[in-house]
């Protein structure tokens, strides 16, 4: 019995970034076109894998939809798992599409102003996708770190002022939140004796009073860590000024980022805490439920406040992790499936609206955006000049419509997906039991969207309706992944019943505890050769 | 015999541990730079004796690595720092 | 097909984007023939619609949520098709010689298709969700639309507030229609129409019914949102008169029949809904008396317009909804073919001001007479389509609250009156003198511009004069599909005898004339610069101090709950965590008895350790190099205690890294500024500053006392689970080394170790990368004092100098005599690793602080030139190595880093163990060595570049 | 023993945490190495406290797991003292970096008016 | 303490003596260190630790060890070679970076080193 | 020796030095022993610009050896009996010049090996215009005693053993 090349899948999303990245780095920094080329074949690489990990794990090749990968062949909670259900296969894919994205974004300009940005990006992915695949608690640490530290790599490549300082704000917050991913993580240990994570599930309901107290302590401190990481109100201020400060790919990649920390929360609180068995059903759900009630607050009103593109984004992103955060504390099973596609529905709109800034930024005079902005605060009657239109450049326009796909898409407006993600969840809460914070809830989301669409219209207004538009030097590869970006949210619009239902089964996965934990806990390893070695 | 040997390990562990404590108390009032580098130099001499003292307490030669780490590695730090107050940087 | 009324026009939308902006013909070509063809399609639909068929087309979308697209037209729906298909036609043409040469159309056309077809999705959803997404796209195209013009601030503003409002007003719909959805369990429209009891009967309803209210008001600009429309004026002619009069405005009062038979009926209905239109209609129509702009005007009057067909739905009798519908249709033509005629003034004078405008009739008589009619029909008078249905509202109106109860009807009249005043307000720019000093002078407009307005008044004579004939069978098919079997018989005659509603219409008539005519003697209209008594319900001015109050209070909220600083950042967190683990930490502890005995030696070793700390903490801001050796204090301490404590592993590692730590720094803190203790510049420490400190001390007092609270609890636990007894029992027999420690990094977790010498190669990358942007701060580019000290004979020296015959002369013998037993040395711990402590990080480690010292020693110029170690290389062969090592175990079939041991027998030697975990630490060694000679050199280099280049090229690129 | 080492993981946190939140880099570099010596000793602790049992399997035969000290922490704290390593670099660097550019050794890169 | 009992008692007796002298000659080296008034005495201070205390220790872990396994157990040569090769430097490095510190610090009018060997130019 | 043992005495010393870190004499060992003691100095050579040195007098490098270690051990219980007892402010410390004809490298690297192991002196450093040894003295009492003391028990036999040459 051996592993046929198909098992190998699962763990090469990690292996493919890291070899890529070493194979990159050992190439002279001169050679950009090779280096691109490289990378952008080690990321279509990377697409075909987790598109092929998507479509092996839905369509029934794995048993229960969930492949299980043990590296180093010891078996499950004591050696690493790698583990590749619907719920990563669809992260992995969504990672590999931001990066061929980002990567394909900054082919001309990004990827050219400092040294070894390719393997950092490919480092990147490998911190990505690995905390996306294992299921032992230690090892997303580790993951957390590669991913991490490519990301500072990437925030200061090419570094000026700001993000030299942005850099010195999200390097610090991170180191601390990493120390208190390893407190919590300590804790965990010491309390129920594994880090497996399917093998936590098995033994918290076994463990003795003390040990759960233990247990509750650790669960605190690790939630922490991830709160920050996705940016919860009162720990996520560091994002503002980060994603102002990074360069485009970079600060579309750190969209992803933030929604690592969701998924981890997400992942780890339905299976520890949603079963009815757990002894801590619930634990921290108020918690989550009020931290992100308020972080959507703060979203809506960092929304408004900014008057920068970069802040709009970083707020909007806020907004996003807050609801996600809320949407895991009403702690309401029909909820996942929608939450997830207001996910991925979410990171495509951020993403494209982090790489749609600079293009913007570019085109545009800042001194005639003053003037406007002054004309605005002290016009009224001022003589009506003639009405005839003044026309729009083409990739003004251009951008322009890729702005508005993007802000729909955020504000959660019709046609796109943002909108069928809103729906989706109302829907889904409001065929659950009513309750007075599912209102709230619904409430808030509606007022944040209300936010965003004055916010974004306003910049907009501002920005494309001004009279300093220059025509944008937008090249092909710039204009190209924008618009792929947007052709995705209009793909998962358009085919939403589809995704949903994949959602949906994706949810149900993780509904399920007992049928992963039976995979993960019961994958044989492979025996070795008979006849001894 | 081996009660001596007992109380004589014994004893050579608190001398070194004091020792450590008699360095610390240079490396804390300092006054300059010197006087702390100096001090913590001491430190790592004892931290070596300390690792050989306690192989020798539980009879484990397994001690003598760290010892031997200590030796090759620790006066590097002492180095550099004296070259640090030397010329202002470490590497020229 | 159904379907094709909607892609058509977006199709054409779309190609109407990409035609040339010259191309002005083509663009009305395209758009006049697909909304023509349209609109014959809808006019042959009614061989079935007319039957009381109604036609669906369906489409799965999201049918797990019950999100399909439906589309459906019933007699309502085709009506409202008709209307907007028709009006759309004519705005096209007009539009076609309204917009200027120099206009960039393809945008204009494209928007105004894409309405089109958001419109007509509105008109025909047959589910509701699908309803508010169409609703929401005509949101956005009006926004677009009224933006056309987007050079000019009125039009950002005017799009900017019609947008804000109705896309709230969406949201609110958004919001009601999933909570009709709820409460029937669908949103499919059939269902819901169904289900009205059901739906009036339920808890919910109210909500409901404000939320879609909401919706619908703020749509039609109904009071308190009516204050839009007029700044939506801003737009091209074209635009208000087919979308701020005709059809969008209208999606409100469309959606309010549509739901109809579901939400009316109730007290509730006829309060939200009567109230909010009677309002409305009083003060649109008291408000366009006022105007000064001819489309000004025109917008007070739709929104009074709107007023009554939304009184009328309120109402609730089967007639006045029949009414309504009627209603709907006359102000869509009337107002359209005004709105047309402004336009044309517009065009030919130059301005809209009424105060300037005057008897036109001289220069446009044609024009004129087509005003005069379509003002006429919009003042109620005889004969045209608006006195039939105004005739209508007055009889309702009587019905309203029983017979002794007139409120209602007395509104009813006012507005009758104040619309006759504004009427003659319209029309008096025709009459009188045509001053001289208009813009331009004007003539009739091209015929084809003028014959949408000619078919539109055609179109108000022939349904005022022969209703019967014209409409009644349509609106009848309206009616119809809206109320069922409670469909009243539709009278509509010209003539009903002399009855109440008459006599309101008469006396709505002469009063208005006579209103209009005192206002114009004693009123000073035309003077007046503000409208009398109600100037102060300024919506407009409300909208705007909101949201610049809603933007103050948002920079202050996120200044408030925000911080774009570390500290506080940084102190929220750990606050946080102090929270957190006050919370959830058992109280009282429960402590066992401790299973180790205490022992003075580690007491004692830890106080010197703790005050290291301590004494570091307080050192660090003044006394830099102090706290660095403090550090190092306690680092001695800590790998003495992990030596102790049966982990030797990990005071080696401590040991090394200890060491390379405090160079790396010491390389970096030439690198800070000089920063003097206050009390050495004699300054006071202000009192806020010790509040701070204080409060900082007692976070850190409170984390660090709950962190030791913790670590014994976790300490004095009976240890329950016995976790590592597999790794202790199999380390050896199937993982191939003795050392349990060696064998988990690099066998049980070796995934852990692959990604740790991956951050390890990151960090150093990022190092590097960062370096050689580095620009030294002025005042530490100078080479260190002690450098340029006369005192000093090494001072003038270079590094070479040193070694030859200066200071370091005798301590570079020992220093090169110790390289090579030092690399041996390394070599030994990498050998043993896997059985005893050691391993690949503490070797590479070990290796880097060999080469290290040459560095201190030779100087960087001095070792390169002899010993070029490409440290890039080393990262990647060494990642390469330990990825090859774990794919190795592909080749046999079993998973990444399985690892094996080779037993081979040699001749002489023995048996020897090779195990494949010794190949990925060799990996981990090279990627080790690899990055911290990168950063160390990296770091060294800085000197070498910052003083030895010319000031100008001290950011060189070469490293 | 534990209560020492309790109040000696204490007292590192503690410190670290103090320096994290002071102002100059140099402070929160200092913070930073504290509390990672602080968090290590804890994770460490763990696997409670044994002396003289490293986990080394010397002796032939099956092994008594109850004799040796606990692996998993040991390794655990291996790989976070390496990361711990690497991340300092990178902040001491950047810390330099931004002194640099900014001229301020300010956590902020810019000098606040207190 | 695995293993000592079985120490033959010559062993023991001149491991014991040794350890006392060691011991008490790293203590006398630390206090040396602590309190000596000057650093240029406070520097010969550990010297004795490095030399006779660090070679005591040695030499009754040699004999302990090898006579605990019954064959010469001398690694510990090796760290006294490593002493011998790098306490001179550490010594050396720290001694001339304290004179011209603190012959700088004199010339801005603070303390320095005693005696002729050290002047500044312009004394 | 030339290319295959560029420094053949560190040679030596390495593959000693692996004997006794190993503690074995097992063949496997031994060969390996035997190519790091070929492959490191090949490797590091570069970094080496002194040649191994050449001991003229291996027997006196003896004599001195112990001489100096009897020297050393004395001075530590001197060293000792200051600390403990004498009157620290009585302490006669000071720097003095020693001028020295060794110029032998290793020669005074070993110098400074055998001077700053024997408690109560430091060497400073070799002040460059005359070649003079600067030293600093835990308790002087006769700066000439010291000089002359250094010159003939050390500096001469090691100007024998590496210079190959009689002393001045
Ligand atoms: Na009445
Ligand atoms: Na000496």
């Amino acid at each position: 019995m051996s592993l046929s090349w198909i098992e190998h899948l699962v763990i090469a999303p990690i292996l493919l970034p890291l070899l890529c990245g070493a194979l990159l780095l050992a190439i002279n920094e001169t050679r950009h076109n090779l280096k691109f080329c490289l990378n952008a074949a080690a990321l279509l690489a990377q697409l075909a894998v987790a598109i092929a990990l998507l479509i092996t794990v839905d369509g029934g090749y794995w048993q229960q939809g969930v492949a299980v990968y043990l590296s180093g062949n010891w078996a499950a909670p004591f050696g690493i798992a790698l583990v590749a259900d619907r719920l990563s296969a669809l992260m992995l894919v969504l990672t590999a599409v931001l990066a061929s994205c980002a990567l394909i974004y900054g082919m001309m300009r990004w990827t050219r102003v400092g040294v070894h940005f390719h393997s950092l990006f490919q480092f990147l992915l490998m911190g990505l996708n690995g905390a996306f695949l294992t299921h032992d608690l230690f090892n997303l640490f580790v993951f957390f770190e590669v991913m991490l530290a490519a990301s500072y790599g990437l925030l200061l490549h090419g570094y000026n002022l700001t993000r030299i300082r942005a850099g010195m704000q999200f390097i610090a917050v991170n180191l601390v939140a990493a120390l208190m991913f390893l407190i919590g993580l300590a804790l965990v240990y010491a309390a129920a004796g594994t880090l497996n994570m399917a093998d936590l599930a098995v033994r918290l309901p076994a463990l003795e009073a003390g040990d759960l107290d233990l247990f509750r302590l650790g669960a605190g401190v690790l939630a922490i860590a991830f709160l920050i990481k996705s940016a919860m109100w009162p720990l996520g201020f560091w994002l503002p000024t980060t994603y102002g400060a990074a360069s485009p790919p970079v600060a579309a990649m750190l969209v992803l980022m933030t929604k690592v920390g969701v998924y981890v929360i997400l992942r780890l609180w339905l299976l520890l805490f949603s079963d009815d068995a757990s002894p801590l059903r619930g634990f921290g759900a108020s918690v989550l439920w009020w931290g992100g009630m308020v972080t959507i607050a703060f979203g809506g009103f960092g929304m408004l406040a900014s008057n920068s593109q970069g802040q709009l984004a970083a707020y909007g992103a806020i907004l996003s992790s807050g609801t996600l955060l809320a949407i895991i504390g009403l702690a309401d099973p029909n909820l996942i499936g929608a939450a997830l596609f207001y996910l991925v529905s979410s990171t495509l709109g951020m993403a494209g609206f982090m790489l749609l800034i600079e293009l913007i930024e570019r085109s545009h005079n800042p001194l005639q955006a003053m003037l406007a902005v002054t004309r605005q605060a002290f016009e009224y009657e001022e003589v009506p000049e003639q009405p005839v239109g003044v026309g729009i450049p083409a990739g003004m326009a251009f951008l322009g419509l890729c702005f508005a796909g993007c802000s729909l898409i955020i504000a959660g407006l019709p046609p796109l997906s943002g909108f069928v993600a809103k729906f989706s969840l109302f829907h889904q809460l409001l065929s659950g039991p009513m309750a007075g914070t599912g209102v709230a809830f619904m409430a808030a989301v509606l007022l944040a969207g209300m936010a965003a669409t004055i916010a974004l219209m306003r910049f907009g207004v501002r920005t494309f309706w001004a009279s300093g538009t220059i025509s944008a030097r937008l090249h092909v590869s710039e204009g190209a992944s924008v618009l792929v970006l947007l052709a995705l949210g209009l793909a998962l619009t358009v085919q939403a019943g589809a995704v949903f239902g994949y959602l949906e089964r994706s949810s149900a996965d993780l509904q399920r505890p007992e049928l992963y934990i039976q995979r993960v806990l019961g994958e044989p390893v492979v025996p070795p050769p008979a006849g001894g070695d | 015999m081996n009660s001596l040997l007992g109380f004589s390990l014994g004893f050579v562990f608190v001398c070194v541990i004091i020792a450590m404590l008699f360095s610390t108390v240079r490396l804390l009032i300092g006054p300059s730079a010197q006087d702390r580098i100096l001090a913590l130099d001491t430190l790592w001499m004892c931290a070596m004796l300390l690792s050989l003292v306690q192989g020798m307490r539980f009879g484990n030669p397994l001690y003598f690595e760290a010892a031997l780490l200590i030796v090759l590695i620790g006066f590097v730090s002492t180095v550099a720092l004296a070259k640090f107050l030397m010329r202002g940087e470490v590497i020229e | 097909m159904l379907p094709s009324l909607i892609i058509a026009p977006l199709l054409a939308s779309l190609i109407a984007a990409c035609l040339p902006a010259n191309a002005r013909n083509r663009e009305a070509w395209l758009a006049g023939l697909v909304t023509f063809m349209g609109l014959l399609f809808t006019a042959w639909l009614y061989t079935r619609v007319g039957q009381g068929e109604v036609l669906y087309w369906r489409l799965d979308w999201l049918p797990q949520l019950g999100l399909n697209l439906v589309l459906r037209m019933d007699g309502l729906a085709w009506l409202f098709a008709l209307l907007v298909q028709g009006i759309g036609l004519l705005v096209v043409l007009y539009a076609r010689y309204y917009m200027s040469p120099k206009d960039p159309v393809p945008r204009f056309f494209a928007f105004l298709l894409a309405f089109m077809a958001a419109m007509l999705g509105v008109v025909l959803s047959g589910n509701l969700i699908q309803l508010v997404i169409f609703w929401e796209l005509t949101s956005i195209t009006s926004f677009l639309l009224i933006g056309y013009w987007h050079h000019r601030i009125d039009a950002q503003r005017g799009a900017r507030m019609a947008f804000t409002v109705t896309a709230a007003g969406g949201l609110c719909l958004l919001a009601g229609v999933m909570l009709l959805g709820h409460i029937v369990g669908s949103y499919d429209l059939a269902v819901v129409l169904a289900a009205g009891e059901r739906v009036r009967a339920h808890d919910g309803y109210l909500a409901t019914l404000v939320l879609i209210a909401l919706g619908a008001l703020t749509k039609s600009a109904q009071f308190p949102f009516h204050f839009w429309l007029p700044h939506a004026m801003a737009a091209p002619t074209p635009v208000s008169s087919f979308l701020h009069s005709a059809t969008m405005v209208k999606a409100g009062v469309f959606l309010l029949i549509l739901l109809w038979p579901v939400l009316s009926g109730t007290p509730e209905w006829f309060w939200l809904i009567t109230g909010a239109g009677t309002c409305t209609l009083l003060l649109g129509s008291f408000y366009a008396i006022f105007q000064h702009d001819l489309k000004g005007l025109l917008a007070y009057s739709t929104i009074s317009h709107l007023g009554l067909i939304t009184v009328l739905l309120g109402m609730g009798s089967p007639l006045a909804v029949a009414a309504a519908i009627f209603h709907t249709l006359n102000h869509g033509i009337f107002k359209a073919s005004l709105f047309m005629a402004a336009g044309i003034i517009d065009h030919e004078t130059g301005t809209r001001d009424m105060r300037r405008l005057r008897g036109l009739y001289n220069a446009l008589p044609y024009t004129a007479t087509l005003a005069i009619v379509a003002s006429a029909s919009m003042a109620g008078v005889p004969l045209l389509n608006g006195f039939l249905s105004k005739e209508m509202f007055f009889a309702e109106s009587t019905l309203i609250g029983g017979h002794d109860d007139w409120w209602m009807s007395v509104a009813a009249v006012a507005m009758g009156v104040f619309g006759v005043a504004y009427s003659l307000r319209f029309i008096s720019v025709f009459f009188g003198q045509l001053p001289a000093d208009l813009p331009r002078s004007p003539h009739e407009p091209p015929r084809w511009m003028r014959l949408p307005v000619e078919l539109l008044v055609l179109l108000c004579l022939v349904v005022g004069i022969a209703p019967g004939w014209s409409v009644e069978p349509a609106l009848t098919l309206a009616a119809e599909a809206v109320l069922g079997e409670h469909t009243p018989r539709i009278d509509l005659a010209l003539w009903h005898g002399v009855n109440l509603p008459l006599l309101m219409s008469v006396l709505a008539l002469v009063g208005g004339v006579l209103f209009y005519g005192l206002l114009c003697r004693f009123a000073a209209l035309r003077q007046c610069d503000r409208v009398p008594l109600m100037h102060r319900i300024d919506g407009a001015g409300i909208y705007d101090s909101s949201l610049s109050l809603l933007a103050s209070t948002a920079r202050r909220v996120v200044q408030l709950l925000g911080t774009d600083r570390l500290q506080p950042q940084l102190l929220l967190i750990l606050l946080t965590l102090v929270t957190v683990a006050g919370l959830l930490m058992a109280w009282p502890l429960p402590v066992a008895p401790a299973p180790v005995d205490g022992d003075v030696g580690f007491t004692l070793m830890w106080v010197i350790g703790g005050t290291c700390a301590l004494v570091a903490a307080w050192q660090a801001k003044y006394h830099r190099l102090a706290a660095l050796l403090l550090v190092g204090g306690t680092g001695i301490v800590t790998s003495m205690t992990f030596l102790w404590l049966s982990a030797p592993d990990l005071a080696l590692t401590q040991l090394v890294v200890e060491t390379v730590t405090t160079v790396l720094i010491l390389l970096g803190l030439r690198w800070l500024p000089l920063r003097l203790p206050p009390r050495a510049l004699g300054l006071d420490i202000p009192r806020s500053v010790w509040l701070r400190r204080s409060r900082d001390l007692l976070v850190a007092a409170a984390s660090g006392g709950l962190m030791a609270l913790a670590s014994y609890w976790v300490l004095t636990r009976e240890a329950a689970h016995n976790f590592s007894d597999f790794f202790l029992t199999r380390a050896l027999s199937e993982g191939g080394g003795s050392n349990v420690v060696n064998v988990l990094l690099v066998d049980f977790r070796a995934l852990d170790t692959l990604g740790e010498i991956t951050v390890v190669a990151i960090v150093a990358l990022t190092v590097y990368a960062l370096l050689r942007r580095f620009r030294p701060a002025p005042d530490s580019a100078q080479p260190p004092a002690p450098q340029t000290s006369a005192v000093d004979p090494a001072a003038g020296q270079g590094p070479v100098e040193h070694t030859e015959s200066g200071y370091l002369m005798v301590p570079a013998v020992y220093l090169r005599l110790l390289l090579p037993f030092m690399v041996l040395v390394a070599v030994y711990f990498f050998m043993r690793g896997h059985n005893l402590p050691g391993g690949g990080f503490v070797a590479g480690l070990m290796f880097a602080v060999a080469m290290i010292i040459q560095y201190m020693v030779g100087g960087a110029v001095w070792v390169e030139a002899r010993f070029r170690l490409q440290a890039h290389q080393w990262i990647a062969r060494g990642l390469a190595i330990a990825v090859a090592t774990g794919l190795g175990a592909w080749l046999f079939g079993y998973p990444f880093l399985t690892s094996h041991t080779a037993h081979v027998n040699l001749p002489l030697l023995g048996e020897l163990h090779l195990p494949s975990a010794f190949l990925f630490d060799a990996g981990v060694f090279m990627v080790v060595v690899g990055a911290t000679m990168l950063m160390l050199v990296a770091l060294s280099h800085q000197s070498i570049r910052s003083h030895r280049l010319p000031p100008g090229r001290a950011t060189g690129e070469t490293l | 023993m534990e209560l020492t080492l309790s109040i000696a993981i204490g007292v590192l946190f503690g410190s670290g945490v103090w320096l994290v939140l002071r102002p100059r880099s140099f402070q929160v570099l200092t913070g930073l190495l504290l509390m990672s010596y602080g968090v290590n000793l804890f994770i460490f602790s763990t696997g409670q406290l044994w002396v003289d049992q490293p986990p080394l399997i010397l002796q032939p035969g099956d092994p008594d797991p109850a004799d040796y000290a606990d692996p998993l922490p040991q390794a655990l704290v291996l790989t976070a003292i390496v990361i711990g390593f690497a991340t300092t670099a990178l902040y001491l660097v950047l810390m330099i970096g931004s002194r640099g550019i900014t001229g301020s050794d300010h956590v902020d890169g810019k000098e606040h008016d207190q | 303490m695995s293993g000592l009992e079985a120490l033959p008692p010559w062993a023991a007796l001149v491991v014991s003596l040794l350890l006392l002298l060691g011991g008490g000659i790293v203590v006398i080296g630390a206090l040396g260190l602590m309190r000596l008034p000057h650093f240029y005495q406070r520097i010969h201070g550990p010297a004795i630790t490095t030399t006779l205390g660090a070679g005591c220790l040695l030499v009754a872990s040699m004999v302990l060890f090898s006579s605990l396994q019954s064959r010469p157990v001398i690694h510990e040569l090796l760290i006294s070679a490593f002493i011998l090769l790098t306490a001179p430097v550490v010594a050396m490095m720290i001694m001339r970076a304290a004179v011209y510190r603190d012959l700088r610090g004199r010339r801005r009018g603070r303390g320095g080193p005693q005696g002729e060997v050290y002047r500044l130019p312009e004394d | 020796m030339g290319k295959w043992l560029p420094l053949p005495l560190t040679s030596l010393g390495l593959a000693l030095c692996w004997l006794l870190l190993n503690q074995t004499l097992a063949p496997a060992h031994l060969l390996l022993a035997l190519v790091l003691a070929v492959a490191i100095p090949l490797l590091l050579a570069p970094l080496q610009p002194l040649a191994d040195p050449v001991l003229h007098r291996p027997l006196a490098l003896c004599r001195l050896l112990l001489v100096s270690g009897v020297e050393i051990i004395r001075s530590c219980f001197n060293v000792s009996r200051i600390i403990l007892f004498a009157r620290h402010d009585a302490l006669n410390s000071q720097f003095i010049r020693v001028p020295l004809d060794l110029r032998n490298r290793h020669g005074l690297a070993l110098l400074s090996c055998l001077i700053n192991s024997t408690p109560g002196t430091v060497w400073v450093e070799i002040l460059p215009e005359r070649h003079e040894l600067a030293l600093h003295v835990f308790d002087l009492h006769d700066e000439q005693w010291w000089v002359e003391t250094i010159k003939r028990s050390y500096e001469q036999p090691l100007i024998e053993i590496f210079e190959g040459r009689p002393a001045p």
